[in-house]
This record gives C-alpha cells, structure tokens and sequence, in this order.
C-alpha cells in the first residue's frame, strides 16, 4: 500500500538530487534543470496530500507552481542568452562580476 | 497492488532520470532526461488521480518549458565545455554535505512525523478523482481567482521581460 | 578569465552554401550566404560549375559548327540563340535574308520565349511553393516542343537556322498548328494569372521583394525582364529591330516597383505580347526562298562585330572577329543575359531571408548553361 | 476480464495497424490526388492504377541502407524519428470512432478510451512531438536541418498557442473535455459545432496545416529552400517514420476536427424525414468519411497555394490568429453567459 509518506520520500529524493545540481554544476543550463526538478519535487509532495486529503487545493498550488517555473524559465533564459551573447559562456563561475 | 507497482516503477524512472540530468556532460542529453522525467511525474499525477495537472505537466513543463530549455542549449553553441572553468573558491564536497544534510533533515521530519493514515478508501472514483478538471476549475476561479490573476500578470510580465532581455534591439 | 570588457559579441554568423547542389538553384549556381539568424548579411555568388569553353570551341569549328554550339549555351532557348549567331555571321557577311525567312525567324524565336518563359514561370512558382504551376507550364511547354520536333526534328538543342536563312521550310500544316497553339496558350496564361497574380500568398512572397530601381539595373547592366521590371523600357526588338519585328505589332510591358512581382508581371504579359507577335507572323507569313545568296565557302571578310538580339532572358550579344582567311572565327565571344543578370543577385538578396533567395534566383531567370558558357 | 485486458488489447491492436495501413494510403492518395489536380496519372505501375504502391514503397524503404552521419548524436538521432512517430500513435487513444455499439452480443464502444480530459491530452501530447523535430535536425549535425528544425519549433510552438485557445472555445462551447461526450454533446443541441463556432472552425484549420508542417506552412520542410528540412540525413526506415509521422499527424487533426466540429460519428440531417435513409449507414462510416473530407482539404490546398514565407508564417500566427482566438473565446463567454 502506497502511503503518503511513500510520496514525500519520493519527494525528498528528488529534491535532494536538485540540490546537488544546483550545488555542484557550473553550466547554468543545467543548474536551472536542476531548480526545474526542485519545483517538482515541490509539486509531487503537493499533489500526494491533494490526493490524501481528497481536496482540490494541493492541485491549484502546483498549477501555480507550474506557472512560476514558466515565468521563472523564461526570463531566466533570457538573461542566459543575454550574458551568453556578451561573454561567450554559460559557466556560472565565470558569472562574477556584476557589470562589464 | 497494481498502484504499488506503478508507483515503485514510476519513482525509479523519476530518480534515475534525475540524476541522468544532473549528471549527464552533454546539455542536450540532459535536456532530454528532464522530459522523460517530467513525463514519469505526469505519469504519477494520473496515478494521484490528478489528471488535469499531469495533462498540464506534460503541456506546459515538457511541451513548453523544456522545449525553451533546449533551444538555449542550441542557441548557446559552445566552443568549449562550461565546465572546464572552476573557481578556486568552489569546493564541491561543501555540495554533497549540504544535500545530504538536507536529505537528512528531511527524512528525519517524515520519520518522526505521526505515523501516515494510508490513502482514503475509493480514492479513485471519489468526486475530485471523476470530476478532476471541474475541480480544480472551480477553485481556480474563486477561492483563489486574485491568485490566478496575480499568476498571469507575473507571466506577462515575465514575457515581456524575456523579449526585452533576449532582443538585441528594440 | 578572459573579460571582453566593452566589446558586444554577436551570435555567430551562419555560413551556408547554397548549391552546386541544390533543387533550386537552377542547374549548378552555388550562392555562399552569410546568414543572421535567417536573414542574409552577404552573399558570394560562385559559378564555373558548367564551363565547357563554347567560346574558345568556336575559335576550332567552321561558322557553321558553331550553331551548334550556340545551342548548348542557353538550352532553354536554343533557337534564339541561333537567330542571334547567325544573324551576327550575317551582319558581319552582309547577307540579305529573305522575307519568308526572316518571318519564320520572328514565330520561332517568340515561339521560344515563351518555351523559355513558361520554364521560368513553373520554376519560379515552384521555388515559391507552388508545385501545380510548374506541371501546368510544362504542359504547355510541352506543346512548342512538339511544335519544333516537327519543324526541325529536334527538342532541345534545335540546330534550327543557317547563315542566311533557315535549313528547312516549315512543313504543311505547321502553320495551322502554331495558331492553334496561339488559341490555346492565351486562354492558359489566364489560367497561370488566376492562380498566382492575385493570390495573397503570392502577393506576399513577391511584392517589396528584391527592389532594384532604374538606375541601379542600368548600373549593373540588367537587361530584358528584369530591366524592364525596373520601368526602363528597353527592349531590342523594339529599339534595334531584327528579323520582322520591324514589321510586327506589340507592345513592351514595363512594370513600375522593380520588385520580384513586377518581373513576374512583365514575363506574363511578354506571354501574350508573343502570342500576337506569332500570330501575325504566321497569319503574314510571305512567299518566297527560305535561304539568302549564301557562298558555298562561308568565310566573311576580315573584320569585326556585334550585333544583340533580344533572347528570352534579356540582350544576347554576340562579338565575332574573322582574319578574313581561315574557315573559323579567329575571336568568338557572347555576351550572355543570365551571366550580366547574375550580376545584380547579391545585391538583390541582402537584407531579405532564405527563403527570398530562391525566389530571387528564380526572379532573374538564369541558365547555367549560359551564364558559364 | 474480457472487458478489462483483451477487447481494449485489441481494440489498441486494431487501431494501431488501422492508423499505419492508413498512413501508407495516405500517402498514394496525396499522389493521386495531386496528380490529379497537376493533369497527371499519379503512380500508374505497382499494381493496378497504382494501388499498391505504399507497399513497394514501404519495402524499398526498409531495404535501403540505414545511414547515420559520422559526427551525428547517434543516440538522440535514432531517438529523434521514434519521439516523432509515438505522440502522433498514441493520440488515437482518445478518438472516438462510432459510440457504444452491440457487437457480439457485447456492449463494445468503438473508441479505446474515454478519459474526462480528452481533448487537453490529445493537445498535450502532440505538443511532445516537437522535440523529435528539433533533435532530428540538432543531431544529424547539418546546417540546412539545423535551420528547418529551428524555423518547424519555432512554428509549432506558435500555432500550438493559437490551436489551443481555439480549442478553449470549443471546450466552453461543448462543456466537456471528453471527446465522446462533447460527440454527444453536438447530438443532444442537434447541431454540428461547426455551425456554432465557425470562426474556431477555420481558426483550427489553419492551425492544424501548420502544426502538420502542411502546405502553404510547410517551411520546416521546403525542399526548394532548405533541400528537404529536418530530415535531410535521414535515410531508410528512419525517415520513413519522420515521413509517417507527418501523415499520422494530418489524421489525427482530421479526425479531432471532425469531433469537434463536424459532428464526429452522427450521421447528417437526421431530422429530415426522407433523408433518413443516412441513418443505416454505420456510424464509424461517417468518422471516417468526414475525416477523409477533412484530409482532402489538406490536399487540395497543398496542390493550390504557394508556401508562406517564415517571418510571414510568425506574422500570420501571432498578430493573426492568437488574437482572433483569443477574441473567439471572450466572445463564446459572453455568449454562454448571456444565453
């Protein structure tokens, strides 16, 4: 039987695997891929509990959720290709100076 | 029986494509990882009974985010890997032990937490499972419409900002 | 780490090599295009592909081996490639042409500009997308071919004059054929212009593309259609005429923008203009010899000189040079359309998209065979 | 247990090879019917007037040799025809054929799925397929098929934004997400939703020839541009599927169209009295006769007009037809609410 918690440990996993992208890449690229599987760890957790508690809520929070992470993907990229076009990298490490 | 297999199948596709993404040298490898991912999530919506979000997952997430995502990656025609540059401050093992502490932190909240009640009983042919779309509509539209609004301005706003950061002249 | 401090990068440019082997280069043309995203920033337009040395051929053949030859240059339009040659050899021999000679001239060289221009008009659609057109056009292409397989035996590579006139005259009841066609072909072009002249679609890939105003085609040295799609009303047949076009009525349509729909404008009603000219000339069709005082020995007296005729892509020219005493010319030189229309591609496809740039090749109408000799 | 694993087991079985013996014709038929309207015989020589030309064509090209580039991705250029040629598959899940018919003595309905939303799925699915599109011509590592494989995302993703909020009229037109209802929806008004929407009609049309890559939006794979598109260094069997792909696609429009708008199995006029007659005609005869209309169309105009130019496809898509969708919708709102 799948319980809850099934989902959250599922949901940890997932999370913990985002944070060490996050932490450990230098592509940037890959380094919002990685936030982009932290929002849906986020959203897993939410939709198990929709599912637990048989309300619609958990599900209007990821549908939110989904929303941010576009508008959280498109000016994010944009500012990648925007650096991308003055600098000719995608490496984060090379991303330390705040003006040129 | 056959929700439990589904979801232990489901949750290592989820994982090993994570970790396929985070891992993978080629971007565009990764970018492919991270839609089977997503579809292995909006897989498990369904199997959550909340089909109207994974028909959304796999349309938004991997039919327009991701597809954004890979054009970066093409657009970005590197000469030299992004990895090969790395800041003399940069310790990656301070990564792996914040994660791990993370991962600890949070197991330890589930196992100390009260002890889950398992899924409601007919779960699948409750009201929300049979009326999904009707559902979420509803909430959508009125507990939560200022929200809803809120959330399309910040995407307009966030397209608007895009163009202007992405055009080279305006 | 390396800082570009002040310096904006640009994206890359795109480098792309459009032919030698390409559906819509018209044969062998290969256009080197440096691309911005889609647009085109510059162009290097290669040729050679299709060099076979007619000119320098020529110096080694008699004169009338050379016909021949003439015909392999724009193989679209064989025949008038022979009436310009041999016309040239005329001028330079000064030779009479007959009457009946000169008419049959003036119906087979229109007969083939609109061979010539139903090739362009299929291609061209084509090139833009739409394929019916091109099986239309050579439907009817298709009618002249057998018209000239009656006449001279021949498809393609017609062979079709002689110094001082015709090698044959035209079989009984070629006359009536031709006519016939005329019929037919009128109503066709009608057919072509419902399908494209007002089509949005078509509207919208022609018009505003490829500008290139009077004064700039004169300065690149454009002549037929795309000149006169310029508004420059120049046209040989008119200002210099040869053959019977003196005696022939018709009207030379110049168009006003100077843009690809303009060109378009001017080859449809060059359709029609053709019609009529064919059509007096057969209906006007005079008795007579077919071949002028020819000596049996062609050898034109030492000289030389130039002489244009006005060929479906615009002004053929030929410079002959003869020493006055061997059998072959001692200098053979053409000056072939498509090579000077060529000129104007670069110019024409910079600032506009890929897509343009088929369409542009198509504008101008170039033979290969023609502009590589 | 029947019910359950074997009648949907061959259910999926039958729509599967029906879509791919479908797809081979497709392409004949495209033949003819351009040679046709060209004053042309079309393939005249396998078979009698032709007709078994899919299959020679299917042989020559399993046959030929399978070539992938030497500097190609070679996984992600074996994957790219496959992510293609599954989403357009799997779409005929939710299309409903005919309704719940008696077949054996059994309650069989002639669709394999009914799920409550039907018609996001189809769009959400199909959305899936761009990316075959855009790997196929990253990996194959070549420019033409690099540029058609931008300009074919780049168009899909426009014309998918107008397609679906054209379809959002429709939802809130029919009431539901499920295809089958909104089929029983169209009986219960007696009124084919062409009639009520045929703005959306015409908006989905469009926005269908493009999302196919179709005449006159075909620029992903303009052969006189672009020396064949996406696909240019596909060779054998792989492109065949990119090929298949292509028309399974033009179905699956088709057949989403005839749902939405033409009424999907119910046979025409039914309240005319002398006419009947039209009712014995079985109801997935009538599926598949108003798709194959709907697939004529998509010939016809292929065979008539020429191709858009990119920018003027962009142009068309996003200052044409998002904003009339856009309006299409608002108004079907006021409509609903006010009525």
């Amino acid at each position: 039987m799948i319980t809850p918690t099934h989902y959250m440990m599922l949901s940890t996993a997932l999370f913990a695997i985002g944070v060490i992208g996050v932490i450990t890449r230098r592509n940037i690229i890959v380094i919002f891929m990685s936030i982009e599987l932290m929002l849906n760890a986020v959203n897993i957790n939410l939709i198990a509990f929709s599912y637990q508690l048989q309300d619609g809520i958990g599900q209007v929070f990821a549908i939110f959720v989904i929303a941010v992470a576009a508008a959280e993907a498109a000016v994010g990229l944009g500012i990648i290709l925007a650096f991308y076009r003055n600098k000719e990298t995608i490496n984060i490490d090379e991303m330390n100076v705040m003006r040129w | 029986m056959a929700q439990s297999i589904a979801f232990y199948v489901l949750s290592t596709f989820i994982l090993g494509f994570a970790v396929l993404v985070v891992t993978t040298r080629n971007t565009v490898h990764a970018v492919l990882f991270l839609v089977l991912n997503f579809l292995a999530v909006a897989a498990l919506y369904v199997l959550l009974t909340a089909q109207f979000l994974a028909v959304i997952q796999v349309l938004v997430y991997a039919g327009g985010i991701v597809v954004l995502y890979l054009f970066v990656v093409m657009l970005v025609n590197l000469k030299r890997p992004p990895e090969d540059h790395m800041a003399p401050q940069r310790h990656n093992w301070i990564g792996f032990g914040l994660s791990a502490l993370v991962l600890v932190e949070l197991g330890a909240i589930i196992g100390y937490g009260a002890v889950a009640p398992a899924g409601p009983v007919g779960a699948q042919t409750s009201d929300l499972a049979l009326n999904n779309v009707e559902r979420v509509g509803m909430l959508l539209y009125t507990d939560y419409l200022i929200p809803f609004e809120v959330a399309s301005m910040l995407l307009l706003v966030a397209m608007v900002g895009a163009i202007i950061l992405a055009k080279r002249e305006l | 780490m390396t800082t570009h401090t002040g310096q904006m990068f640009d994206t890359e440019e795109l480098v792309i090599n459009m032919g030698p082997q390409h559906p819509s280069t018209h044969g062998v043309l290969r256009v080197v295009l440096r691309l911005d995203g889609e647009k085109v920033v510059s162009s290097d337009v290669v040729i050679g592909y299709l060099h076979r040395g007619i000119e320098k051929l020529s110096e080694n053949r008699n004169w009338t081996q050379i016909i021949l030859l003439t015909d392999r240059m724009d193989y679209v339009a064989a025949a008038t490639n022979n009436v310009g040659y041999c016309q040239t050899v005329e001028k330079l021999m000064q030779i009479e042409v007959p009457r009946r000679a000169r008419y049959i001239r003036t119906a087979i060289c229109e007969l083939q500009r609109i061979a010539s221009h139903c090739l362009w008009l299929g291609t061209h659609a084509m090139d833009i997308g739409a394929m019916t057109v091109f099986l239309y056009a050579f439907r009817e292409r298709e009618l002249i071919l057998d018209l000239f397989e009656e006449y001279c035996g021949a498809r393609l590579t017609y062979n079709s004059m002689r110094i001082g006139g015709l090698p044959l005259d035209i079989p009984v009841g070629w006359d009536r054929k031709v006519l016939e066609f005329c019929t037919i072909m009128s109503e066709k072009v009608d057919e072509y212009e419902e399908l494209l002249t007002h089509n949005r679609i078509w509207l919208e890939r022609t018009r505003g593309i490829g500008v290139i105003t009077a004064e700039q085609a004169i300065a690149i040295g454009l002549s037929g259609p795309p000149l006169r799609g310029s508004g420059v009303p120049r046209d040989i047949r008119k200002d210099e005429p040869y053959a019977a076009y003196d005696e022939m009525k018709f009207d030379v349509p110049v168009g006003t923008s100077g843009d690809t729909y303009d060109r378009y404008l001017v080859r449809l009603e060059e359709f029609r203009q053709s019609i009529r000219i064919i059509r007096q000339a057969i209906q006007g069709l005079p008795e007579g010899p077919i071949v002028g005082k020819v000596p049996r020995l062609i050898k034109p007296p030492a000289g030389e000189t130039y002489h244009a005729i006005e060929s479906p892509k615009g002004e053929i020219g030929y410079f002959i040079v003869s020493d006055g005493k061997s059998t072959n010319p001692y200098r053979f030189r053409v000056r072939p359309p498509s090579f000077c229309n060529l000129q104007a591609l670069p110019q024409l496809i910079k600032g506009h998209l890929v897509a343009d740039v088929v369409a542009l090749i198509g504008s101008i109408d170039v033979v290969l065979g023609e502009v590589d000799r | 247990m029947i019910d359950t694993y074997l009648i949907p087991l061959v259910k999926i079985l039958f729509v599967l090879n029906a879509t791919l013996i479908g797809v081979t014709y497709m392409v004949l038929l495209e033949r003819k019917v351009i040679a046709w309207v060209q004053v042309r015989l079309g393939p005249m020589r396998v078979g009698p007037y032709g007709i078994l030309q899919p299959i020679a064509d299917a042989v020559k090209l399993i046959l030929k040799e399978d070539i992938t580039p030497t500097r190609a991705d070679k996984w992600v250029f074996t994957a790219a025809p496959i992510i293609v040629m599954v989403p357009a598959l799997i779409t005929f899940a939710v299309i409903p054929f005919g309704p719940v018919v008696n077949l054996f003595g059994r309650q069989v309905p002639l669709y394999i799925t009914d799920v409550n939303v039907g018609l996001l799925y189809i769009v959400s699915v199909a959305s899936i397929g761009v990316y075959g599109i855009i790997l196929g011509g990253w990996a194959s590592n070549s420019k033409f098929p690099l540029l058609a494989s931008l300009r074919a995302s780049a168009q899909l993703i426009s014309y998918e934004v107008a397609v679906t909020m054209t379809l959002v009229s429709m939802i809130m037109t029919a009431g539901t997400l499920s295809m089958v209802k909104i089929v029983e929806s169209q009986y219960d008004q007696h009124l084919w939703f062409i009639f009520v929407q045929p703005v959306a009609f015409v908006l989905f049309f469009i926005g269908g020839l493009a999302e196919t890559n179709r005449a006159p939006f075909d620029m992903a794979e303009a052969e006189q541009e672009l020396t064949g598109g996406f696909h240019t260094e596909y060779s054998g069997m792989r492109f065949a599927l990119f090929f298949l792909a292509e028309y399974a696609n033009m179905i699956v429009v088709s057949s989403v169209a005839t749902t939405l708008f033409l009424g999907g199995w119910l046979a025409p006029f039914p309240n005319v009295g002398w006419l009947s007659f039209l009712g014995y005609v079985p109801s997935w005869m009538w599926f598949l006769l108003k798709t194959f209309a709907f697939l004529y169309v998509f010939l016809w105009v292929r065979a008539t007009l020429p191709r858009y130019r990119y920018d003027q496809l962009m142009r068309l898509g996003w200052k044409v037809l998002i904003p009339i969708a856009i309006a299409n919708v608002v108004v079907t709102g006021i409509v609903k609410v006010l009525f």
